[in-house]
């Protein structure tokens, strides 16, 4: 019965955010245990599309559209393009062996129970209202720190984008005499 | 719109933060345990992209609830590596997989000892 | 700073050299900014500072270590010179992304906020996922790639599951910037420092996060192996030891024990896993794991020693690590078994006879790695047992000196194969350029073997 | 620069010389280079010696500074002082002579300039060894000269034992410095310095028994053992006979063996200071003699007899040190590297003669055909046994007299082992040089004596063995025992801090009677050595038709066997294991028969195997949840108790 009054109280916030959480962690569920490489990815857009109306209602908003945009936008249609490109067949035969979804289950759960553990006993820190700043999450808070404190590492994600870009055309592209795929 | 603001930290308040980092963890063993048991490279890598998102998740939480920017900032950063490390991975899957035909990882143990 | 702005500036032309008709050039001008690279990052010689808005920490030491890793990046390099042998060779790409990877390596060790840590790191691993599968049609290049990006990006997945945690419970990204020691959030500092360490752990290879390394370093191109196994391991424990000593510093009842547990296990894994290997390559990649145990010993001891003995330690280890696969490459290059370069031990039979210069390389290599003094690998060892010494860590001393008897069975694997009479190989030809980076690593060991305090009484 | 720099520098030069033209300096400037490097260091050393001696006080020559961190500072300098000058006539001395052999002993080998290379390489570590002002610097001549042995019993690496034997060495070399690099760490952290000096006067002002002393001289004994083969770490030393002849006779003979007793004579102050070590050691040492003696008795291998026979003495000097007696024991040393170096080079010219045979059953009767050697042979043999007045007689009966002022029991069993070691000689020298000859007819048109280049060195040494040991006379001949006096200023230290130090209880008719008894036995060993071996002409056995006692003898104790099992054979198992931690099959092994996850682990690696990522992966996991348990399992288990009781409550 507590429960039920539990249930029956709780306000409009924390109603979005469990059914957003069942919704997060069904979608990463479905990720990892579709035998199809395609479900795996539309379960993984979802699983993106709810974190986003996590952060919002975490009030980041501009994350939130950032997030479609860079995650379900553009990683998953790079995953998505792959997966059709090489044609990959729906064959999952490590889900039907019990035994390393158990071991892995087992580790998992280990390493589970100690973060949970930890997290029950750790008193959970409050918003302190007078310093509370509405505008944290706001695309101008973001932009101006982007700019200003992080340029260097900013800049320097260039670096990255360009070794990405490079290593990933040479690796990828194809060679004389060789098939497309 | 102006008389609203103030209610928000009440707003955010409503969900106590380990809730957050409770849901933040599950999500990084979910993760954890999708790299574990599938050997889809493919498959592995978006597991990958799961501990990330977990991540992201776990900043955002503590980034609004102590109103620091800087958490969100991070967020940015981990986006921009994870597009770069899912370009490259990507790439040397289709690398492999115009080698073996194939892109289940138990086929690459030639490596051992 | 200036080789962060100059590296990046040279790796995007280097990769407009590649347009050009001219492949040849490229060789000669990434060592040219490679060299420019390397005067720029003496401009901030005594003008410690910190620069964008606590971005980076720059001061002699990390100047010094700057100086390291460039140096160390132009010996590797200069092997590649007929960079040919790899059928698909796209030279400007190859040295482009080196140069990239030199920008991580530098953030790795100047850091001041673990965002640029975090950056660093991935620059660094994200070049060398390319560089492993440079090799594209090698079959065991490319497992060994995909194997190096999974584990990393997983190893990543926890390093920044550690970050987020340390930013829960203290709120800041920035090193230094106070000793956390717990207090309400505990437990979230105690699982930010144990991931963000296990994290970092990886890059380094130390057990048991070391099981990447032996296929890794076998199946990726000789010249990578070498990059990763000098450039990649002294820009991480660095990194390590800025961690360790700054921020966590507070912690170290908490770490301490794990961080020994953890030298006792990448001693054993590394010296004994390395005995009965019959790849060169792999005895190589066994012996880096106990060589990463080594270097964690010294952060044992207390700090104000640890920093020198881990830098003697990584130039004797890059010098002796450099001559070592510079044989490998050059003798490996004169055999070539089913369409691959043949990288056994017994590859070495004879080489004393054939070519005595390389096997005196080989040799003075192989004694600086087992610790025999005269060589700078003794000293490195010195050091390190001394800082443990200091903190009263007897028993890990014991098996470390243990392990370093042991050591000496499978190092002197290639030096009695090299001198025996039976010889396998034709003549070898050695380009100069080889032949110089020889004269240098051996003469280094050699030099910091017998005049340590050269390098030691820098800091 | 001085000339005590120029000492180790004239064998480095020959090193280089020899060591980077190899293969391209002709023959004829190889062994004029490498005995030239040798005599000039033996002049100087003439030199520095009457320098020394002109103020009699000890010389610190400092070349550079070395090392400075963290408030330990090590500089590279040299001492001369008595120790070090006599072990440098020694090591130069023994050493030229051995080089000028080796001229004509290795004049048919391929890799002659190589040898040459490697012997004054092995010359210029020994001689940072003992001349070095630290502990620092002995140490980097420790392992040289560990090094260089190992090069050199692998000269001849055609044959695979050769090899092993080698690396046999090499290791237990490395277990000893293992104990000695442990002891310099605790020397450090003890005094702060390695400088010899400092440590020893820092000592002195220490009590006798002092705990960390005893560590610190249990640990760089460690080492001693190894170097000095003493029981457990002596079975290199027969293997490494594998080697040349001139190596056994430098190396394993007369300079690296002795090493370990130079060091503890070195640190005479801390060995005084903790009589448990001593007593350890003078026990290890009687052990050693004696078991190496009785291994000695029934070997047919000439060099095998004379390793054997070394490792035996090598015990002899250890008792001496135990018991204190640091100037016998050290007189042993000297005495010891005439005879032995005598004896081996010898045993080298009877090979040589012999066309590479070294097998004593296939010899005999070989007095006739090469005289000078077997003259010089016998005249080791009577040195070794005990004999007076050859120089064996003087030093071994000095250690007997203070072995018996300490312990009986000792006494008579380095009696016994000295009755043994008469024997064996004996035994040896007839059955080489009397009776019939029992090799190939080939063989005996072959014999020949050796060139002058080699019967010189032994000529030398057999006029040393006679008169060796007049620099130390027993106090009841009332002649001055040069040596004692001569050494006397290094035991200041001892002195200090232990007021009984040196003095002799022993009155004049017991001391009549000891040395009476030890030669009356070495003559009766010489006596049933020739009724068995000449009257009786009694063929030696074969090793395998031997019966008991004498086959567990003439089969070492079955020691290699032990050491296979007991140390090989474990670093092997453990490197399969450590293995096969990812790989399957082990892991089937080792988790066998615990339920569940035993098969879900062997599905696992069944499918993943080593060269898994999935498996590295899971390994990786593991690991984390391992660290967080270990980091953080308590505290959480605590915490969560306390919620529980307060619950309850």
């Amino acid at each position: 019965m507590e429960t039920l009054e539990t249930i029956k109280n709780l306000t409009m916030t924390q109603w979005s955010f469990y059914a957003v959480s069942v919704l997060t962690l069904f979608g990463a569920l479905g990720t990892i245990l579709s035998k199809n490489p395609i479900h795996s990815v539309i379960y993984l857009i979802m699983t993106f599309f709810s974190l986003s109306a996590h952060y919002v209602l975490l009030n980041a908003q501009f994350l939130a559209a950032v997030n479609i945009v860079v995650y379900a936008g553009a990683i998953m249609v790079l995953f998505l393009f792959v997966v059709m490109f090489l044609n990959i067949k729906d064959e999952a035969p490590e889900l039907d062996n019990n035994k390393i979804v158990i071991g892995a289950s087992i580790v998992g759960g280990t390493i589970g129970v100690i973060l949970v553990a930890a997290i029950r006993l750790t008193e959970s820190q409050k918003i302190d209202p007078s310093t509370y700043q509405i505008k944290t999450g706001f695309i101008e808070t973001l932009g101006q720190l982007l700019y200003s404190k992080y340029l260097l590492p900013f800049e320097l994600v260039s670096v990255l984008f360009l070794i990405a870009m490079s290593g990933a055309v040479m690796l990828g592209r194809k060679e004389k005499g060789e098939r497309n795929f | 719109m102006e008389n609203q603001l103030p209610a928000m930290p009440d707003v955010i308040a409503q969900v106590p933060l380990n809730n957050y980092v409770l849901l933040a963890s599950i999500l990084f063993i979910i993760g954890i345990a999708g790299v574990l048991i599938r050997r889809n490279a493919i498959i592995m890598l978006m597991s990958i992209e799961l501990m990330l998102n977990a991540v992201n998740l776990l900043l955002v939480a503590f980034s609004s609830y102590r109103s620091d920017p800087n958490g969100q900032i991070f967020v940015f950063f981990i986006m921009a590596v994870a597009a770069a490390e899912v370009a490259v991975g990507l790439a040397i899957i289709v690398m492999i997989y115009r080698n073996i035909r194939s892109i289940d990882i138990s086929l690459l143990d030639k490596l051992r000892g | 700073m200036y080789p962060i702005i100059s590296l990046s500036v040279t790796g995007l032309l280097t990769l407009f050299l590649g347009f050009s008709e001219n492949k040849k050039i490229v060789f000669p001008a990434s060592i040219a900014f490679l060299l420019i690279a390397l005067a720029t990052a003496f401009i901030d010689w005594n003008a410690p500072g910190f620069y964008f808005n606590d971005m980076l920490q720059v001061n002699n030491t990390s100047i010094v270590f700057w100086a390291i890793l460039i140096i160390s990046a132009i010996l590797i390099m200069g092997f590649s010179e007929g960079f040919e042998r790899f059928e698909f060779a796209q030279p400007a790409e190859y040295f482009a992304i080196v140069q990239f990877s030199l920008v991580g390596a530098i953030m790795m060790v100047s850091f001041k906020n673990l965002i640029m840590l975090f950056l660093g790191i991935e620059i660094l691993s994200v070049a060398m996922y390319v560089l492993t599968g440079a090799d594209k049609r090698n079959i065991r290049g490319n497992e060994a790639a995909l194997k190096y990006f999974l584990m990393g990006a997983f190893a990543t997945g926890i390093l920044l599951f550690g970050m987020a945690m340390f930013y829960g419970a203290t709120g800041t990204f920035n090193i230094g910037s106070g000793v956390f020691i717990g207090g309400d959030n505990s437990f979230f500092l105690w699982i930010g420092c144990t991931f963000m360490l296990i994290g970092m752990l990886f890059k380094v290879a130390a057990a048991p996060f070391h099981l990447w390394t032996p296929d890794v370093y076998e199946g990726a191109p000789t010249i990578f192996t070498a990059y990763m196994s000098t450039i990649v391991k002294t820009a991480g424990f660095v990194a390590l030891f800025k961690v360790l000593s700054t921020t966590f510093s507070g912690l170290q009842d908490f770490w301490w024990i794990m961080i020994a547990v953890l030298v006792t296990l990448s001693l054993m894994i590394g010296n004994i896993g390395a005995v009965s290997q019959n790849s060169f390559k792999r005895l190589m990649a066994y012996s880096s794991i106990s060589h990463a145990g080594f270097m964690l010993l010294a952060l044992l001891g207390d700090h104000e020693n640890a920093l020198g003995s881990i830098m003697f330690y990584s130039v004797v280890y890059t010098l002796a690590t450099i001559s070592a696969f510079g044989v490998l490459m050059v003798v490996s290059k004169e055999r070539i078994e089913k369409g691959r370069v043949y990288e056994q031990n017994d590859l070495f039979k004879g080489l004393a006879q054939n070519n005595g210069f390389l096997a005196t390389v080989l040799i003075i290599a192989m004694l600086s790695l087992a610790g025999i003094p005269l060589t700078g690998g003794f000293w490195g060892k010195f050091f390190v047992f001394r800082d443990a010494a200091s903190s009263g860590l007897f028993w890990v001393i014991i098996m470390a000196v243990l392990m370093s008897a042991i050591a000496i069975y499978y190092y002197f694997k290639p030096v009695l194969l090299s001198m025996s009479k039976k010889t396998s190989l034709e003549s070898i030809t050695i380009n100069p350029l080889a032949k110089f980076i020889f004269a240098i690593t051996t003469f280094g060991t050699i030099v910091l073997g017998i005049f340590p305090w050269i390098l030691r009484s820098l800091f | 620069m001085s000339l005590i720099a120029l000492i180790p520098l004239f064998p480095l030069i020959g090193f280089l010389i020899n060591g980077l033209g190899y293969k391209k300096i002709p023959k004829a400037i190889v062994a004029p280079v490498g005995i030239g490097a040798a005599l000039l260091s033996f002049i100087t050393t003439v030199l520095v010696y009457f320098q020394f001696k002109a103020d009699g006080q000890t010389i610190i020559q400092p070349l550079f500074d070395w090392i400075t961190v963290g408030g330990l500072n090590i500089s590279f300098a040299f001492q001369i002082d008595q120790l070090s000058i006599i072990m440098l006539f020694i090591i130069t001395g023994v050493g030229t002579l051995i080089h000028l052999y080796s001229k004509g002993y290795m004049s048919h080998d391929e890799g002659y300039g190589k040898f040459f290379a490697y012997l004054n390489l092995f010359l210029f570590s020994m001689l940072l060894l003992v001349m070095g002002a630290n502990y620092l610097i002995m140490f980097i001549g420790w392992e040289g000269v560990g090094l260089c042995s190992y090069l050199l019993i692998g000269f001849w690496n055609k044959r695979s034992d050769f090899g092993d034997a080698a690396r046999k060495a090499f290791i237990m070399n490395r277990v000893g410095d293992l104990g000695f690099l442990i002891g310099i760490f605790l020397i450090i952290r003890q005094f702060g310095t390695l400088e010899y000096l400092s440590v020893f006067e820092q000592a002195q002002g220490l009590e006798m028994g002092n705990i960390s002393i005893m560590f610190i001289t249990f640990c760089l004994f460690i080492g001693a053992m190894g170097k000095s083969a003493q029981i457990p770490l002596f079975t290199w030393l027969p293997d490494a006979m594998a080697g040349p002849t001139p190596v056994s006779a430098l190396i394993h003979a007369a300079t690296m063996v002795t090493s370990g007793i130079y060091m503890v004579v070195r640190s005479n102050v801390l060995y005084t200071l903790s009589p448990d070590t001593l007593e350890f050691i003078a026990w290890i040492g009687t052990l050693t003699a004696l078991l190496a003696a009785s291994i000695a008795l029934f070997q047919n291998d000439i060099k095998k007899v004379l390793a054997y026979s070394t490792v035996s003495q090598l015990g002899y000097m250890f008792i001496g040190l135990g018991v204190m007696a640091y100037t016998s024991g050290f007189f042993h040393v000297i005495t010891h590297a005439f005879f032995k170096a005598l004896l081996f080079l010898g045993a080298g010219s009877v090979i040589h003669a012999m066309s590479d045979e070294q097998d004593i059953s296939k010899m005999g009767g070989l007095w006739s055909k090469i005289k000078i050697t077997a003259a010089t042979f016998l005249i080791g043999t009577i040195a070794i046994s005990g004999l007076p007045p050859f120089a064996g007689f003087f030093s071994k009966d000095e250690i007997l007299a203070h072995v018996f002022e300490h312990n009986k029991a000792m006494w008579a069993l380095a009696m016994v082992g000295s009755f043994m070691t008469a024997f064996y000689m004996f035994r040896l020298f007839f059955l080489t040089f009397t009776g019939k000859f029992r090799g190939t007819k080939e063989q005996e048109d072959h014999l020949h004596e050796s060139p002058s280049s080699m019967t010189i060195p032994l000529i030398v040494l057999a006029g040393l063995s006679i008169v060796g040991g007049f620099i130390g006379f027993p106090e009841i001949f009332h002649l001055p025992h040069a040596l004692a006096d001569f050494l006397s200023p290094l035991y200041d230290g001892s002195r200090a801090v232990n007021p009984e130090f040196g003095l002799v209880h022993l009155s004049h008719s017991t001391e009549w009677m000891l040395m009476g008894f030890s030669v009356l036995l070495a003559a009766v060993a010489l006596g049933v050595a020739w009724f068995i071996y000449v009257k009786k002409e009694t063929q030696p056995a074969d090793p395998s038709q031997l019966g008991g006692i004498k086959k567990v003898l003439a089969d070492k104790y079955y020691l290699d066997e032990a050491y296979q099992i007991a140390f090989v054979k474990p670093v092997e198992k453990a490197s399969q294991f450590f293995y096969s931690t990812i790989d399957k099959k082990a892991i089937d092994r080792v988790v066998e028969g615990t339920g569940d996850l035993t098969s879900l682990l062997n599905r696992l690696s069944t499918k993943l195997q080593t060269g898994s990522t999935g498996f590295y992966i899971l390994v990786m996991s593991i690991a984390v949840a391992a660290i967080l348990i270990l980091n953080m399992g308590t505290e959480i288990a605590d915490q969560f108790f306390s919620i529980f009781n307060a619950q309850t409550k």
